[in-house]
């Protein structure tokens, strides 16, 4: 490090880097000294110094350490910890966190216990992910614990409590001294033989550090581990920790929470089962209700087809009197004129013209028969004057005045000389009025007759 | 008869009339033109009775039975027979 | 008789008449045309006579029963025929 | 008579009327038309009547039998059947 | 009749009428449209009778027995039938 | 029955009674789509009813039984099955 | 494994809660639910119910064998039912 070439740091810097430094440095190690200063706020975490004759030193054990420790922390006490280094930085202070308190003196059986569960660790069998849920509701519970105890009492009194229906299988065993952790374990591999729980409890009361040893001895951690059936632990009091806690499931801080844990309190099932069939029923009833609601408003609010029926018919009824009407009053529009063609017509008869005509041939015929006898009255009026003119240049007027015309007979010949005739001849002799048949009987020359 | 025409009828005898006027015949022709115009103007009353009896029947057939008696008691119309 | 017209006969009637009333036709030719006119009248008077019951048949048909019986009590209209 | 249209009836008719009233037709003419005049004037009233006969008819149908049994009491309707 | 439409009926049933009121169709064929017009309003209201009587046996399904005697005991809706 | 589904079922329903109400469906239409609505509305009240029974029942067996024979004396339930 | 199928059972029975309480299934898969949903509660109460309580004590016998033998409970124990 050149000062020359060192840039200036802030105090932040320095305390980062400080700190990194002995967080590297000081990463695991045990240290020994008397507390003094004991503090623990409301966050749970801890805060004391550590100090011996010449020196004293910060630390700090977090909440989750806290519930661990075993022993109350009282100032003057000696005590052991295990922890690391770290630098505070908002107040630079260094200190101690501690991942382990124990008090001074517990010597060898401390010792074996870190070494034994740092090797568990590190063979896995702390890890979180063995850990396997507990049954929500076991028919049956298998407890590992002396007979002797309080917490086979304490168990039994808490399920019976919560959970009257529980099966219990008890499996017997010494909990301390020479040859319980072997014990402890052949129970709990018994348990798993049987396979009738669902659930095994390992379980002793309260006691000293040495009383609880048998369950940090490997077998019986092991045969936690080995337990195909989830494993509750409870030993001790809440601040004892054994490493059967380490590998069970679930770690109950005392047997009492033990049987809480494994068992449900079954009235509170009964009780929620019910409300919530009681919900079923509601959430059924309210829908079907809701449906026959909206049913019945849909089926009220249909209209009626006889509605739009009797709307028609009323239409037609309408149509069917007008459609009479209508055609009524076409007869009204044609009859009337018929009638008044057929007066025309009649008043136009031939009649009148064959009364006419009639009266015209009538005139005619009297001019025609005045006509002809007026005419034949003319004609016979000519005749008569011709006749009267005849008559009156008659010859036979001279006939009258005593002459008389003689022929003959035979030829018609007028006799004009005596000459003519001769006796015997037939004359007749024409008088003014008629005629005489006469024969010659003598022939006689008249003398007074001059021959010229 | 029926092929002598009245009015040539009456102008023979309106002839034999003037020729019996003119006297200048002999006594025997004008007996006989005499006879002959009698006989003339007999045939030329009788051509005009004929002809008003026929007027007389078709008046009574057209007017019926009536008028033909009407007609009858029409003594001027029986003078004409 | 059916085969000539009213309207020409009536005419044929009326110049016969007219010819008549002249005076100058011979006696016989105006008794034949009097003769005819007689026949044309009567003739058209039938003309007239059947038309005036064919007239009547037509509008009793039309009137029906009771102008017939109308008709039938009507002394005046038999006269004609 | 289904063969013929009455408005061509009527018409026909109305033109006869017209021709009988100029007054100028032959006597024969006016008789034949008078005569289809008449015929005419028949055939269109019958239809006429038949037309309203089936039209009371049908109306007499459609109202049905309540109608009907009303109008059976009604005796001047008869007499038009 | 079931092949027409109540709604095609009735407004060819509304031109008819409408056609006869404007008055200028011959007589035959208003006489025609008119017998077709009752026609056509006879199966309108058969129609609509058979509507009704439809709906209600549909309604007396629906409603069950109860209405149908009901029904059964109303005389004039027996004689629509 | 039992293919169709009572929201189905009644949202037809629902449908039939709007073109109903907007009324502008030809009679004849309008009458299938009642027709449809009845049946539809009695496979709806069926459905609604069958369920609610169901519902009923089950409640009951829940509730043990008690209401089991209280079930039992109630003849119209009976028939339903 | 039946305390597996119970849980489920309770779980399903939260989710059948919650889906009815939802409201928008179809009737027919809200029946069939709700019918799941009562028979699970009836399944599981019963379950509960049946249950018997069974507390045990394994003892060795003097063979060695090893057998469940009923624990009766102490007089102390009394003091807690």
């Amino acid at each position: 490090m050149a000062n020359s070439t060192n840039p200036v740091l802030t105090v932040t810097q320095l305390t980062s880097l400080v700190r990194t430094s002995l967080e590297s440095e000081f990463l695991d190690f045990w240290l020994e000294g008397e507390v003094s200063n004991v503090r623990m706020p409301a966050s749970g975490h801890m805060y004391f110094t550590l100090k011996d004759a010449n020196s004293q030193i910060r630390a700090v054990a977090f909440r989750s350490i806290v519930r661990q420790i075993r022993f109350s922390l009282e100032d003057g006490l000696q005590i052991v910890v295990r922890g690391r280094m770290t630098v505070y930085e908002p107040r630079g202070d260094f200190q101690v966190v501690v991942e382990s308190i124990e008090p001074k003196g517990v010597g060898a059986l401390q010792i074996a216990f870190e070494q034994l569960k740092t090797r568990l660790a590190q063979e896995g069998l702390f890890d979180q992910t063995r850990k396997r849920g507990l049954p929500f509701l076991p028919q049956k519970i298998g407890i590992v614990t002396s007979l002797s105890g309080a917490a086979i009492r304490d168990i039994l009194t808490v399920l019976h409590r919560r959970c009257p229906i529980m099966s219990v299988v008890i499996y017997p065993v010494p909990v301390q001294g020479e040859g319980a952790a072997v014990r402890i374990a052949q129970g709990i591999r018994q348990c798993n033989q049987m396979g009738e729980v669902e659930v095994l409890i390992v379980s002793r009361g309260g006691g000293s550090w040495e009383d609880l040893w048998c369950f940090n001895e490997e077998v019986v951690v092991r045969a936690i581990a080995d337990s195909d059936i989830p494993v509750v632990s409870a030993v001790g009091h809440e601040i004892d920790v054994t490493l059967a806690d380490f590998v069970a499931d679930y770690r109950a801080a005392t047997p009492s929470s033990a049987a809480e844990a494994v068992t449900p309190v079954l009235r509170d099932i009964k009780e929620s089962i019910a409300m919530n069939v009681g919900r079923v029923i509601q959430g059924m009833e309210h829908q079907l209700q809701i449906f026959r609601h909206r049913f019945q408003t849909a089926q009220s609010a249909c209209p009626h087809p006889a509605h739009i029926i009797q709307h028609h018919a009323q239409c037609i009824d309408d149509l069917d009197h007008r459609l009479t009407q209508a055609i009524s009053r076409v007869y009204s529009v044609w009859r009337p004129r018929i009638d008044s063609l057929r007066v025309s017509l009649n008043a136009h008869s031939p009649r009148r013209s064959i009364r006419q005509g009639s009266l015209v041939i009538h005139q005619l015929l009297v001019r025609l028969q005045n006509v002809l006898p007026s005419l034949v009255t003319l004609k016979r009026r000519e005749l008569q004057r011709v006749i009267t003119l005849l008559q009156d240049l008659s010859p036979l007027a001279t006939l009258a005045r005593g002459y008389s015309m003689v022929e003959l007979v035979a030829s018609g010949d007028i006799v004009r000389s005596i000459g003519d005739v001769e006796v015997g001849t037939r004359i007749r002799a024409r008088l003014f009025d008629g005629h005489l048949s006469c024969k010659v009987e003598k022939v006689q020359k008249d003398a007074s007759h001059l021959d010229l | 008869m029926a092929t002598i025409k009245f009015e040539e009828a009456l102008s023979r005898l309106e002839s034999i009339v003037a020729e019996l006027e003119k006297g200048d015949l002999p006594l025997n022709d004008s007996l006989k033109i005499f006879e002959e115009g009698v006989k003339i103007s007999k045939t030329c009353l009788k051509m005009l009775d004929d002809a008003e009896r026929k007027v007389e029947i078709m008046v009574q057939e057209k007017d019926g039975k009536k008028r033909l008696e009407a007609f009858s008691v029409e003594p001027p119309k029986e003078e004409l027979n």
